[in-house]
């Protein structure tokens, strides 16, 4: 199977659809001539041309509220937001019109419309630049909400994301754009509302999303090479339709769960999760569901108060073991 | 180009003329404008009894009717074609009614009933009937505005000639929504993307705040300066006016692809909403002295002058209104309620 | 006591620090000349001038920006958001600049801002003008989120958001603005972070906030008249921060618990409530601890629709029983 | 008023005579006028080593240096008073520096060390230096406006008479918070309570995107028609006219309460930010163009031919700015980072 970068996953999906399907478009600033901020979209205003690839002034409500009114008249566009910071400015016209829209016209109207762009932290950005916003979005029925972390996901999950006629937030992995791996070629759409079982196991389930991913996958290998914890590695990539399923399905077994996320404690991803889990596996829980998230504080500058600000292999290590009752 | 700046100018000078001239000029027979007048009747008695039921307790939410500007509406739609979409806000009842929804869906929808326009779902503020043209219908003040210029967009895209009509409030123009579009509309137009006809209904409030309360900038056409859009202002209490700048201004659109705006000056005779039972914010006197330019008392006036209809014909064209109202409400009141199904319907379209 | 209703209750707090403390002004859409759309303000234009209660053109974003610049310059602002619907179109001020401008400035600048207004549903406003925003706004570190449902505690915690160097979100039980009950007179100020428990009962937890405690606390009564159970009643108040020990203590004694919400259910104030406690009081529970959210649908607006889009009596009800063990 | 407007005319005049007729009208002497070379000299050399350090590693997230825009920040803020307060966005280090920000503490908060201006908590976008004036240092594309408006409010509300220089860039212009916040800005004005100078930096790029591409109305100070705020352009790359007008706008914010907009025609004659590599949206031609009128060889030359400064005395200002800077880099560089309890710290202000 072809070896590829996230970011050339991500536009190889997007490209094969303008190809496909005359009536997408991209909107976004900077998106064109600049080639993108983060050359996602490079090299394609030379290819689709001014009228399908929309450089815009630096208006999030306005562009989105007019992309709104592109899918609700037959196009479908795809936004790009430079990074998901800027999308609260946008927020109005993705809570109050997109995710609504259908359902306050009685289903006249439909909107088949992308939001994309680089969500979470990691690289200095600090306070306003650092947000992981899936449960923020996700709370919402009437949008659809995916976080894909690999290569394979973000093709399989962009091409699942432009057909489908209903708005759909696509939470990219920023940090991780210039990770490779394997993407197979051609048309392979994956579907939404499905949980991936990134490594099987049976000892303690570890659940994530986003970049932290990668970053539990690398804890479970230690603790099978280290102490024989057979973890498995829950990958959500779909926060809504969220799967119930496979989460049960794997704590109904393990009977131990930890739930790692870069966002806040309060009111978030890991909440509903272990909510969930206490609700529908409660007689098969050995051990309380451990969350693990970022610290209560906005996202700082400096190099070492970041890195504290985010979960860490420490903190997620230590709250498996409290979860497997092993000496902390 | 040139020869269309020429034919506007030439119908300028019509609209000065009146109303025989003006019909004239637009090719409206007499039946057409009796129709118009039967169309602002319908709306203003529609209105009034959707805020006697309001007050009933049959009607829930926020209710807005559209007493006092019924001309602006009137006159604009006169000039919709087929495939031409309008997009408004919450004072959206005269929309609907004039593109051709049935008044009884339009009264069941405030009425929340399951025959209702949306079938229940919207209410009042939220009219959609996309089959006749009507893109709603929406609360949040400005933020349809930039709907209206993507679908403007779209339409260009796919090579159409057709117009939108997007209506927004005195109020709407001071809110973020409105600048970030209307200067997307202005950029798109540079390149005939965007057929946007904005039509500013300053009805010289928004809520109880007057225009000079809320700008010190209130010639409100001008705040299209800004994006490169033209602008002219027209009154919105005269229908004759307002059919004839409709007309011509909808043309221009139609062949340029640029968006152009019109402030029609008009006046709310009605409480903001039907809730409202104080209105501290004007006077009695403001509201008695707009009533003597009541938009359907002026076009009567002007039907009985030019002979176009005597007291008779006008008054039975009252009394078909009032029934087809009466009707409405009859069968709003009778209509189930939406089936709970429904409650979990329309979350989501399904992929074709 | 006097017996005063929500509104009176709410206003005499602001009128009193208004009063006392020069620094004191109010921002907002008709709050004015017009009186206010819930009344709230009525008479203060009249008694306080337009330098002090000031009219807005329709500019959310605006003139909360506007608010947290007066904060920053010693005054102390009080936004009335005419609907706390129409706050995303605030909701880069609130979360970009009010929340962390204490943190990226190094703690050089203190935002002393309240925003408030009507929050919730109930009275047909359909889906644009109908959300429950506390776990919205509660997500965000910077912030203190509050939401009163009684007389007594919108005024003593009107106070304390007044005199707090803080932003805080003040959401009001929209629909009870016109419900009475005892308020003390003079100045008494409810401290965030606490928790109340509006009832006391040993045999199950039930945990609510805004409107919904007054329904959960007809509930109890009814639970203890008709079966003999005797529930304790749990009202929130404070989202940010949050009281953890008070909803700790309670299920440590009573061994189950239900939280009831009007909220969406995912990524919300029930998920994070649910999540706690399984954290920590794992070995108190008796039953997972229950959810009664609102559907997951944009609020319809009939009125058969809206009542089942949000929690009844009998769903309550049912949830106890599955707490309790009881046949449903 | 009357005699504020003569005032202002006949300043105007001598704003066309050059250097020594601006000094003399400004009450300048030539220590002034060579401090101000070394203040825009002292900017270009940190803005050199912050871009040098950041590709070494030694500074992370975004970096927006101020090179080209030399003129517009220290001709504004040569006319700003103590209990003025500015604001302005993420490219906010010359205002750091002009204000009085130990270069030490500004290049160590690029840094990220503890000894940084906000302790290490903001970097490169979030300068804050409340002590001195400087009130941020913001991330968001035009999210600081509406806080640089209510401050003004503020300062009329306690009855100083500050003025607020609320600096903006031409790709804010477009955006909602401009235009919510600058018809309060009027509107407040009218009463004289809101005297906030917006100082539009139009540097012809919002990123990538010129001005052109960003909006069909590219008069950007006449974009402030549109809520009554009067308004001008100056050569923002010629410091000495923008001296003068800055004193004179500045001076009539403060004596009227009211906003007024300056919009300075400027370049950026680095990369946006200093990650960015392709410059595909502009010609090497254009930047060479532009580069020409570099402000501080203009301002050279006007010092060199009015006989305030020669050769040498301008080589003696940059060595000691360079020495400043290397000392900046080296301090930064020894500094620690921040103690980690400072992760939880001013989150929350304390009850007083
Ligand atoms: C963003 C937003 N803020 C506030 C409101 C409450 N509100 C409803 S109508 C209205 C006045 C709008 O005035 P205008 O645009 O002039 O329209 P009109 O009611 O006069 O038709 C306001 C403030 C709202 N719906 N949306
Ligand atoms: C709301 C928002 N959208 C997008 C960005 C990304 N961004 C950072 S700087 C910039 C360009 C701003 O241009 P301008 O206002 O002209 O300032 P300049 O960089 O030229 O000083 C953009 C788009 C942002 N920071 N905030
Ligand atoms: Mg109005
Ligand atoms: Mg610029």
């Amino acid at each position: 199977m072809p070896v590829m970068t996230y970011r050339e996953a991500l536009k190889s999906a997007m490209v094969a659809e303008m190809e496909r399907d005359e009536s997408v478009v991209m909107l976004g600033e900077d998106i064109g001539i600049y080639g993108g901020t983060h050359l996602i979209t490079d090299g394609l205003f030379e290819r689709f041309g001014p009228k399908r690839i929309i450089d815009t002034p630096i208006a999030e409500g306005g562009f989105t509220g007019a992309a709104i009114g592109m899918a609700m008249a037959g196009l479908r566009p795809i936004v790009e937001m430079m990074t998901w910071n800027f999308s609260f400015l946008a927020a109005d016209q993705i809570i109050q019109n997109a995710a609504k829209l259908r359902y306050f016209s009685g289903g006249q109207v439909t909107v088949p419309l992308v939001i994309r762009g680089p969500n979470g932290g990691g690289v200095q950005l600090s306070a306003q630049h650092t947000h992981s916003l899936e449960g923020f979005y996700g709370h919402f029925p009437g949008l659809k909400v995916v976080s894909p972390v690999t290569p394979h996901d973000v093709k399989g999950m962009m091409l699942t994301a432009i057909r489908d006629p209903n708005p759909v937030i696509f939470l990219e992995a920023g940090a991780l754009y210039g990770t490779k791996g394997e993407v197979p070629e051609g048309d392979f759409a994956v579907p939404f509302g499905e949980a991936r079982v990134a490594r099987e196991g049976r000892d303690i389930s570890l659940i994530a999303y986003g970049r932290q991913v990668n970053m539990v996958l690398k804890i479970a290998d230690k603790l099978a090479a280290e102490e024989g914890v057979e973890a498995e590695v829950i990958d959500l990539r779909s926060i809504r339709p969220f799967d119930e399923g496979t989460i049960l399905e794997s704590v109904r077994k393990t009977n131990r769960a930890v739930v790692v996320q870069e966002q806040w404690r309060y009111y978030s991803v890991a909440s509903e999760v272990a909510a969930l889990i206490q609700e529908q596996a409660f007689d098969h829980l050995d051990a309380p569901v451990e969350r693990v998230s970022g610290e209560e504080v906005p996202a700082p500058y400096a190099r070492n108060l970041e890195v504290a600000a985010f979960p860490s292999e420490q903190q997620i290590l230590d709250a498996a073991h409290r979860a497997l009752y092993r000496k902390v | 180009m040139a020869t269309t700046q020429r034919a506007g100018k030439k119908q300028r000078q019509t609209e000065q003329d009146g109303l025989t001239a003006v019909a004239e000029a637009l090719g409206f027979d007499e039946e057409t404008l009796r129709g118009l007048y039967r169309k602002m009747v319908l709306i203003r008695l529609f209105e009034d009894a959707a805020q006697r039921t309001f007050r009933q307790g049959k009607i829930g939410g926020y209710l807005h009717v559209y007493s006092g500007q019924e001309a602006v509406a009137t006159g604009f739609l006169a000039a919709f074609q087929e495939g031409d979409r309008a997009i408004t806000a919450y004072r959206d009842h005269a929309h609907a009614l004039l593109l051709g929804s049935d008044p009884k869906a339009v009264m069941a929808e405030l009425f929340g009933r399951g025959t209702g326009l949306v079938k229940g779902k919207g209410g009042s503020m939220h009219l959609f009937d996309v089959a006749n043209g009507l893109w709603g219908g929406y609360g949040i003040v400005g933020g349809h505005i930039p709907l209206g210029v993507g679908m403007a967009y779209a339409e260009r895209y796919w090579g159409s000639d057709a117009v939108v009509q997007l209506y927004l409030g005195d109020g709407a123009i001071h809110n973020a929504a409105y600048h970030e579009a209307a200067n997307l509309a202005g950029l798109w137009g540079r390149d005939g993307l965007n057929p946007t006809l904005f039509i500013l209904e300053n009805n010289q409030y928004g809520m109880g705040t007057s225009v000079e309360r809320a700008t010190a900038m209130t010639d409100l056409a001008a705040k299209f300066d800004s994006y490169a859009i033209e602008h002219e202002k027209v009154d919105g209490m005269d229908l004759v006016a307002v059919l004839a700048c409709a007309q011509r201004v909808t043309e221009r659109v139609r062949e340029t692809g640029k968006p152009y705006a019109v402030e029609a000056l008009t006046y709310r005779l009605v409480a903001h909403g039907a809730g409202d039972f104080f209105e501290k914010y004007r006077t009695k006197e403001e509201v008695r002295t707009w009533r003597e330019r009541d938009p359907i008392g002026l076009f009567e006036q002007k039907l009985l002058a030019a002979g176009v209809a005597d007291e008779q014909g006008l008054g039975a064209i009252r009394d078909e209104a009032k029934q087809i109202v009466d009707e409405a409400v009859r069968f709003a009141d009778e209509s189930p309620e939406p089936p709970l199904e429904e409650l979990h319907t329309d979350v989501y379209a399904d992929a074709e």
